[in-house]
């Protein structure tokens, strides 16, 4: 660059300087030093979509409102699963709302372990050998069966491997030990977290099944808030 | 030239300096980068991407490479960390403190100076990411609103670091860039091209009247004030790693007066090494001049003191206390496998500071240079003694281990001196290392005083010669 | 039958992916977490029992297999896969606890260097082959057409019992052979003859709860001796309470019993008798006990080993040989054990006698050595085996007396020394099928080596050699389906070969596990049915769950027959100063677990070395050859040269250099292969007159320093507490004064 | 006023609750005994500790440069300080000294204050809990910890420790953890976990000996007793008791000063939930 001396005191230019422009500038750099520091996604809030607040009955029909029965506050928060390629394309709502089968009639673990675990395929074949066997699903199922192997079903709603949930204990506090519940509303307990099953074939996740998630409604349900309890 | 060292071995600058003169060898300093300046910004870009490189390799594979093991879960990476956030207190100290001080002899130094402070709080700011073992969640240190809704734990040292030195860079840099912008105005006069849209940008249409003075001399003071708590805090937080561990040889209440009396000291001994360099390449003998260098050598020879004070104090207590474990450690350090490192330590900081005791010294650049290089040397093997021996040597002796660093961890640590010079380079080149304006006024007291006391003696001339005759004072005439 | 059969299979079957997710690392950066959905399968089972819910764990009773003691295991078994043993609180031998060999059972089982296809010798190297194949060439060499009968053909195999070696008997008599080798190296087969010599029964009981001193001569029983485990838990009781029991250790190498022990004893090898009849001359001549029990030959013989002499010999201060004979007499029941390092030299037998002799003397006969008598059922008892076994294979394969052999459960060319040269005889037979699990030593030099089924996949029926307290058949179930579908069961292929000799026999058993619900149901009065033809399935299944089943003990008083003969101890040759000692350890065991990562790297518990072998040296022999630890030296023997690392301590005799035994495999798995040296190749010559077992012990060797220094990985890096209080240590008085009541 | 109350209030629940540790609302408080006597040194809880929680084997390389994973280590020592060394100045004469050391699950722990993101804190169970997924490998813990029990994952163990089909006995009730986190023993809290969720399913406390540790239930001669300190019917209390060992202090005052309790550097104010009972050899 070019220079030819002179002194500030000799210069004339036009009179611009205001303090308001002057921290305009250091609130700039401010702001990216401190977005600078603040990273990117991680492994503890990988699957937090952004936090919404639906007021039950404001989402589609495949998570229509079921009320919030007494003693349970409702967990917040929805989620727009996709559509999961199964072996067999279960009809939840066939089962579910029109013939009215309990859930835990089929996800009978479900009160028993931690897991709610996919129905064994003899339960399947138990009324399925008789009923609607001329269905192609159902003959694929048959076809299952008879090679003497189970479906092998895509897990739709999955944590990650260092947390711990059980289903026992949800169903526990939620259904059994809630004077208000009775066992044919148990789909209302389940819809807590899964989202309304009963209106969708495949199940779908419906809810961000998210930290964030389970902690808010530990919070309103007075649920147990040390770590370890969920995470192993 | 005798002229010249006359004048050089008594005045802080010469008062006959033209202003234009000052703006013209500053701005000229920015300017035409030779080869030699090329040279050495491939040679920190090389050191720079060895770090990175040791970086990467680590990010995928994990702390092991870095020769980290049961007892030694922190090496190299805390105590260079230690060593970056003390050579960033000396920038403060000079243009901070002694801004208050009114010490006025600063004012051609203290600019590059606080560059250095900033550039090494960033170097020291990746030490505390890199270290951690999952790098990609190092923002959980950080209280931020999550989904999670869960916080840092307040009570963790780590976490006392991540604001101090977030909240200390931040000011530094605020008070580096306000300390320009006068100088700003004048680049930006004398600028063509992109360097005059940045000079413009920045300069925020400073164009030097009087109100804008009051005001810029206000902030300034304030920003000082602001400052220097700060450093202080930082550094005595950084200590709080180490204190508020039970290791013996770390639970010491002694470390955080210890820590920043190390940090100044390393601080300016890196002021001299860069005041020599400056003052050898861009030619600035007129402005750094030897009377300033005396004095900053006296400055750090008195912080020297003061470190070895406190390293003594906290020999003795070790000694005279009662705790055994810390006392096997301070003996290890000693006669141990660590010993070298030091008694080179001990050496490095406490006896070669008594050569800038002597004058002949202080005022020779080529000598310094070497010293000042080997102050920092050994302020680095301070920080890796305080590290290492604690943890070769803790409570269980089980676990006791001598470890020596991997090369990951070398390499990472090489880079950051790499990532500091290319840092600096580019400062000098874009930024006046030299406070011009600060510098006119260090000259315009100088004339006033000059010229105040000639008109003074041509008084009392003329009120004592009655008759007699004798040689024509100095002044008369001009 | 066939339902529970149906049932327990589909069980055992690996369930979908559900629980092989763990395996998945839980926090890694965040692309490698797998959570949204359809990523991971989950595949339920066919048609699972009630009791078969997901995520909840079952546990079977089995039995360990780990070493001959056969402690009662339990698996957790979840989602068809056993993720953990413990031991079986139902077995009256270990009462739930396992040790470190058993808790690693798994990891023989889920070994990555498993055989999973049959391999057959084609133009000298092994080649994959069908399980037809092999099984047609296995009848075209020792079916009926072959001709091949009587001592042509011959079994070698570890220790073996129960239904298995019912079964191989009865292969044996359609060969009309009689030639069954059994190879342990770490035996007590000496102690055996001994007991069975004097007392008349091979197997007392040893009361080591009920003693209140314990004088032992190289007897680990905490760590590799009879039954571990069993004697733990009887030493937990013989530690406790106001009697607090002493033991007494002594033997040329610290053992995990002597690193235990109240005085640890350094004896020179091979005079751990004449240490014995030291104690019985101080005994009866300074502590006037009366020896009206002993023979006059023995009296005699007592007589000759004055104080004097004794330590000349052993090396033991006469005081301190007069302090434990006083211990001896006043802490009244003692006991007296004498395990490997005594028997195994040149004079091992009248070692043992001499320790025996000791308790006749102190009158623990009945007192703390009970009468245990023999196993109701002999067909089905322990087939303990020893080294004499090898040495006379040895000598029948080189005289080329072998056309056929089998082997299971053995490693001989492994354990052999180099002086039987085995590997050259062992060559020259002509047909060798090795029933294998891994390819290891012996396997690869098999002409046909059929893949076997893990311990925790086959079934099975074991009799523990030593039985602590009443008489148990173990039972061994499968705790998941086979990892390997060209594995094979064992007791199946002991069937197929029965029925390959004479076809017609075991028909209407579809298995192993169809012959042994028969075999266990003609058991008189154990599956008490309504009918006795049928099996009853609850019974059955009772026994399953136990792991266990009750005999009848019959309680057959001693006969005393004793006999005492003169002592043979052999002096040191100037060439070669130095004692070789291949001790055993607990980890490694004989080597069988050199292929465990989990038990090459637990520490040992002596010197903490992992991964390696090393060489134990007393300070005073480090300083004489100038040697740090650390460095490698030379160990020769005139059988072949050591190189080993050494690692200097104390509990050791000054003239001794201690290898383990366990490492130095040529091949065996990636875990082994190539890794530290193996003592037992360099032994000498040698065996003990009366039960012709190896004199392991009986080894001389010269040791040289190299200069180099070794690899030797330990776990911590100091040998000392540095004055702080880690582990605190009083005197048994006080805790005596103080825990009267526990 | 009322922050003088509830100063006074904390201070009080302080006082009272200090022989549970100090200042803490416990549901359940775990404690061990271990007695130095009848510990053999055999191994068996350190490879059961190895089977139950997923611990990676790192080969001879790793193990040698100390980055081993033994939540469970059986320490040995050839000196006895305390009784004087002239009994294994020639041979050991007394054998060794053995030392399990597992994380002592200190209730004044060091290692939770200084954990920059609290993934070491301490539970209701006053556990000393690691939550992996929250760890970031400051590793400030581990320099912390006076006992180094503390073990880092420094590479990605997971990928080589367990070649299939070792892969399929990993516990799944444990994450198998990845490089950069720190690990440690936890009482095997998936046991107590799982314990207490049987329990409350059927609406009943948990008894004394439902809950064993891995190394406790394998341990052959059960050296190590473990239980609910704050349940004293519990053996584990009984034992603390008989030995006249306290929490809340930093130096035992016994009336019996040879009662054999002690806890390992309690002049640390760590609090250990461990006690040792002392060695003993017959002189």
């Amino acid at each position: 660059m070019k220079v030819e001396a002179k002194t500030c005191h000799e210069q004339t230019h036009r009179p611009l300087f205001t303090w308001t422009r002057m921290w305009a500038v250091l609130v700039l750099a401010g702001l990216l030093g401190g977005l600078s520091l603040s990273g990117s996604s991680s492994a503890g809030e990988l699957m937090a979509p952004p936090r919404v607040h639906t007021p039950p009955g404001a989402a589609d029909s495949a998570d229509e409102p079921l009320g919030p029965f007494p003693g349970v506050v409702a967990p917040e928060g929805t989620y727009e699963g996709k559509n999961v390629e199964q072996p067999i394309e279960f009809p939840h709502d066939l089962h579910a709302d029109t013939n009215k089968i309990n859930c835990l009639y089929c996800h009978t673990y479900a009160r028993r372990s931690a897991v709610a675990g996919i129905p064994p395929t003899s339960k399947c074949m138990g009324c399925h050998n008789v009923i609607a066997t001329d269905r192609p699903r159902i003959k694929k199922l048959t076809e299952y069966w008879e090679k003497g192997e189970s479906p092998p079903w895509k897990k739709v709603h999955d944590l990650p491997d260092y947390v711990r949930f059980t289903h026992e204990r949800h169903l526990k506090k939620f259904l059994f030990d809630n004077p208000d519940m009775s066992v044919e509303r148990v789909d209302e307990v389940c819809a807590l977290c899964h989202g309304n099953v009963k209106k969708m074939t495949v199940a779908r996740k419906q809810k961000p099944l998210t930290m964030g998630f389970c902690t808010r409604c530990h919070e309103a349900n007075d649920g147990p808030f040390d770590c370890q309890k969920c995470h192993k | 030239m005798a002229e010249e060292t006359h004048l050089s071995a008594t005045k802080d600058i010469d008062e006959k300096i033209a202003w234009a003169e000052i703006n013209s060898d500053v701005l000229r300093s920015m300017e035409n980068p030779r080869m030699g300046y090329w040279l050495a910004v491939v040679v920190s870009i090389c050191m720079l991407m060895v770090g990175v490189a040791s970086e990467v390799y680590q990010y995928n594979v994990g702390m092991g490479p870095a020769q980290l093991n049961n007892p030694h879960m922190w090496d190299l990476y805390i105590s260079t960390f230690v060593f970056w956030i003390g050579m960033s207190h000396s920038g403060t100290l000079l243009s901070a403190i002694l801004h208050l001080f009114h010490a006025d002899w600063r004012k051609p130094i203290y600019r590059f100076a606080e560059a250095m402070t900033t550039f090494s709080l960033m170097t020291a700011l990746v030490f505390p990411i890199i270290h951690l073992g999952r790098v990609w969640n190092m923002h959980w240190v950080i209280p931020y609103y999550s989904d999670r809704g869960i916080w840092p734990n307040f009570r963790s040292p780590l976490v006392w670091d991540a604001f101090a030195i977030t909240t200390y860079l931040t000011g530094s840099v605020l008070f580096l860039y306000i300390g320009m912008i006068p100088d700003l105005a004048i680049c930006r006069d004398n600028a063509i091209g992109w360097r005059k849209r940045l000079y413009t940008f920045m300069s925020v249409g400073w164009r030097g009247d009087d109100r804008q003075w009051r005001n810029f001399r206000k902030t300034y003071l304030l920003m000082a004030c602001f400052l220097i708590p700060l450093a202080v805090s930082v550094h005595s937080i950084v200590a709080a790693d180490f204190a508020m561990a039970i290791m013996p040889g770390w639970h010491v209440t002694s470390f955080p007066p210890y820590f920043v009396s190390g940090a100044l000291y390393s601080g300016c001994a890196a002021i001299i090494t860069l005041f020599v360099l400056l003052r050898y390449f861009f030619k600035f003998e007129q402005y750094m001049t030897l009377p300033i260098l005396d004095k900053t050598c006296k400055l750090t020879f008195a912080i020297a003191m003061v470190w070895s004070y406190l390293n003594l104090i906290e020999f003795a207590s070790v000694w005279y206390g009662h705790d055994i474990p810390a006392k096997e450690v301070l003996i290890a350090k000693f006669t141990g496998p660590y010993s070298p490192f030091f008694l080179g330590m001990l050496f490095c900081g406490s006896v070669l500071p008594f050569t800038l005791a002597f004058e002949k010294i202080r005022r020779n650049p080529m000598l310094l240079l070497p010293i000042s290089i080997f102050l920092n040397v050994g302020m680095w093997l301070e920080r890796y003694m305080i590290v290492a021996p604690t943890l070769s040597l803790a409570y269980h002796p089980w676990s006791w281990d001598v470890m020596w660093p991997g090369w990951v961890e070398w390499g990472i640590v090489f880079g950051s001196f790499g990532w500091f010079g290319l840092l600096f380079l580019i400062f000098v080149k874009v930024f006046p290392s030299v406070s011009m304006y600060e510098v006119k006024e260090m000259v315009y007291h100088r004339r006033r005083v000059v010229y105040e006391d000639a008109e003074l003696r041509a008084h009392e001339y003329k009120k004592g010669a009655s008759g007699a005759s004798s040689a024509a004072p100095a002044t008369e005439g001009s | 039958m066939s339902k529970i059969e149906f049932d327990r299979r589909d069980f055992l079957k690996v369930m979908g992916v559900s629980g092989v997710a763990a395996t998945v690392a839980g926090c890694d950066m965040p692309s490698y977490i797998t959570s949204e959905e359809g990523a991971e399968e989950v595949i339920p089972y066919l048609s699972p029992e009630e009791f078969v819910i997901p995520g909840v764990g079952v546990h079977y009773a089995s039995t360990c297999l780990q070493c001959p003691a056969t402690c009662g295991i339990r698996g957790r078994v979840r989602e068809g896969r056993v993720l953990k043993l413990e031991g079986n609180p139902k077995s009256a031998l270990n009462t739930g606890k396992l040790c470190q060999m058993g808790q690693a059972g798994l990891q023989t089982h889920y070994n990555p260097d498993r055989l999973t296809k049959p391999l057959v010798r084609k133009d000298g190297a092994l080649a994959e082959a069908t399980w037809e194949d092999a099984l047609a060439l296995i009848e075209e060499k020792t079916g009926p057409s072959s001709g091949l009968s009587g001592g042509r053909f011959a079994w070698l195999t570890g220790t073996i019992s129960g239904h298995q070696s019912v079964l191989l008997k009865a292969h044996l008599e359609s060969l009309g052979s009689s030639s069954h080798f059994v190879h342990e190296v770490i035996n007590t087969r000496v102690w055996q003859a001994v007991c069975q010599d004097m007392l008349g029964q091979s197997m007392p009981r040893l009361r080591i709860d009920k003693a209140k001193m314990v004088l032992s001569f190289g007897a680990d029983f905490l760590g590799t001796w009879m039954s571990p485990i069993h004697f733990s838990a009887d030493y937990a009781r013989f530690r406790s309470g106001e009697d607090r029991g002493m033991l007494v250790q002594a033997e040329p190498s610290m053992s995990l019993t002597g690193a235990n022990a109240d005085l640890w004893v350094a004896l020179r090898p091979g005079t751990e008798g004449v240490m014995a009849l030291g104690l019985a001359n101080v005994l009866i001549n300074k502590e006037r006990m009366d020896a009206s029990a002993l023979p006059a030959a023995a009296l005699e013989l007592i007589n000759q080993y004055g104080v004097s002499r004794t330590t000349k010999m052993t090396g033991i201060a006469g005081d301190r040989l007069i302090r434990i004979a006083r211990h001896l007499k006043e802490r009244s029941p003692s006991l007296v054990l004498a395990g490997a390092s005594a028997a195994g030299h040149v004079g091992g037998y009248q070692s043992v006698q001499a320790a025996m002799l000791l308790n006749i003397l102190l009158g623990n006969i009945d007192q703390t050595i009970e009468a245990s008598g023999d196993f109701a059922l002999p067909q089905l008892a322990s087939v303990s085996g020893g080294t004499s076994d090898l040495s006379r294979f040895a000598d029948a394969a080189g005289a080329g007396k072998l056309d056929a052999v089998f082997f299971d459960g053995s490693n001989p060319l492994f354990a052999a020394p180099n002086h039987l040269g085995l590997t050259e005889k062992f060559d020259s037979i002509p047909f060798k099928v090795a029933f294998s699990q891994f390819m290891d030593e012996t396997t690869a030099h098999a002409d046909v080596v059929l893949p076997m089924a893990s311990a925790l996949e086959d079934w099975g029926t074991h009799v523990a050699a030593y039985q602590g307290g009443d008489h148990e058949i173990a039972f061994q179930q499968p705790l998941m389906e086979p990892i390997y579908p060209g594995t094979r069961s064992f007791g199946d292929m002991l069937l197929a070969l029965n029925s390959m000799r004479n076809p017609g026999s075991y028909d209407g058993l579809e298995d192993y596990y169809g012959y042994l619900q028969s075999a266990v149901g003609s058991i008189p009065g154990v599956l008490k049915g309504e009918d006795d033809e049928a099996i009853n399935v609850s019974a059955w299944n009772r026994i399953l769950q136990d792991g266990r089943l009750q005999m009848p003990v019959d309680t057959r008083a001693f006969t005393s027959n004793l006999s005492m003969d003169d002592m043979d101890v052999r002096d040191a040759d100037p060439a070669f100063p130095y004692y070789l000692v291949p001790t055993p350890r607990g980890t490694l065991y004989d080597g069988r677990h050199a292929n465990i990562p989990w038990l090459q790297e637990s520490p040992d518990q002596i010197s903490k070395v992992v991964w390696n072998s090393w060489a134990e040296i007393h300070p005073v022999t480090a300083a004489k050859l100038a040697v740090e630890e650390g460095d490698v030296i030379t160990v020769t023997t005139p059988d072949g040269v050591l190189e080993v690392p050494v690692y200097i301590h104390k509990g050791i005799h000054v003239d001794v250099v201690a290898v383990p035994m366990g490492q130095g495999h040529e091949d065996y798995g990636r875990y082994a292969r190539g890794r530290g040296v193996n003592p037992l190749k360099i032994l000498q010559p040698g065996s003990d007159a009366k039960t012709g077992e190896l004199a392991l012990y009986g080894s001389r060797a010269a040791l040289a320093a190299t200069g180099r220094a070794g690899r030797l990985i330990k776990m911590g890096n100091t040998e000392t507490q540095h004055g702080r209080k880690i582990v605190a240590t009083i005197t048994a008085e006080q805790q005596r004064r103080n825990e009267g009541d526990s | 006023m009322s922050l003088v109350r509830n100063f006074i209030e904390d201070w009080s629940r302080y006082r009272r609750s200090i022989d549970e540790g100090g200042f803490h609302e416990y549901e359940h408080m775990w404690g061990m005994v271990i007695d130095l006597d009848k510990c053999t040194g055999c191994n068996a809880c350190s490879v059961a500790c190895y089977a139950e929680n997923n611990l990676a084997v790192v080969g001879e390389d790793k193990f040698e440069n100390g980055q081993g994973m033994h939540w469970m280590r059986i320490e040995r020592y050839w000196d006895e300080p305390n009784i004087g060394n002239e009994r294994v100045r020639d041979t050991q004469e007394h054998g060794a000294s053995f030392m399990p050391m597992m994380c002592q699950q200190c209730n004044s722990a060091t290692c939770e204050p200084v954990c920059p993101v609290s993934a070491a804190y301490h539970t209701p169970d006053g556990l000393n809990a690691q939550i992996y997924n929250r760890c970031v490998g400051s590793r400030y813990c581990a320099n912390n910890c006076p006992y180094r029990l503390r073990y880092f994952n420094f590479f990605s163990y997971y990928e080589d420790s367990w070649p299939s089909p070792l892969d399929m006995q990993l516990n799944p009730d444990i994450t198998v953890r990845d490089k950069g986190v720190m690990e440690k023993c936890t009482f095997c809290v998936q046991r107590i976990r799982s314990t207490k969720n049987a329990a409350k399913m059927e609406d009943r406390q948990v008894v004394d000996g439902e809950v064993q540790t891995a190394c406790q239930q394998t341990c052959p001669t059960s050296a190590i007793v473990f239980g609910d300190l704050l349940d004293h019917e519990s053996d584990v209390h009984k034992l603390w008791h008989k030995h006249q060992t306290r929490l809340g202090t930093t130096k035992q005052k016994k009336d019996n000063p040879e009662l054999r309790g002690y806890r390992l550097y309690e002049q640390l104010n760590t609090e250990p939930s461990v006690t040792y009972l002392e060695r003993v050899r017959d002189v």
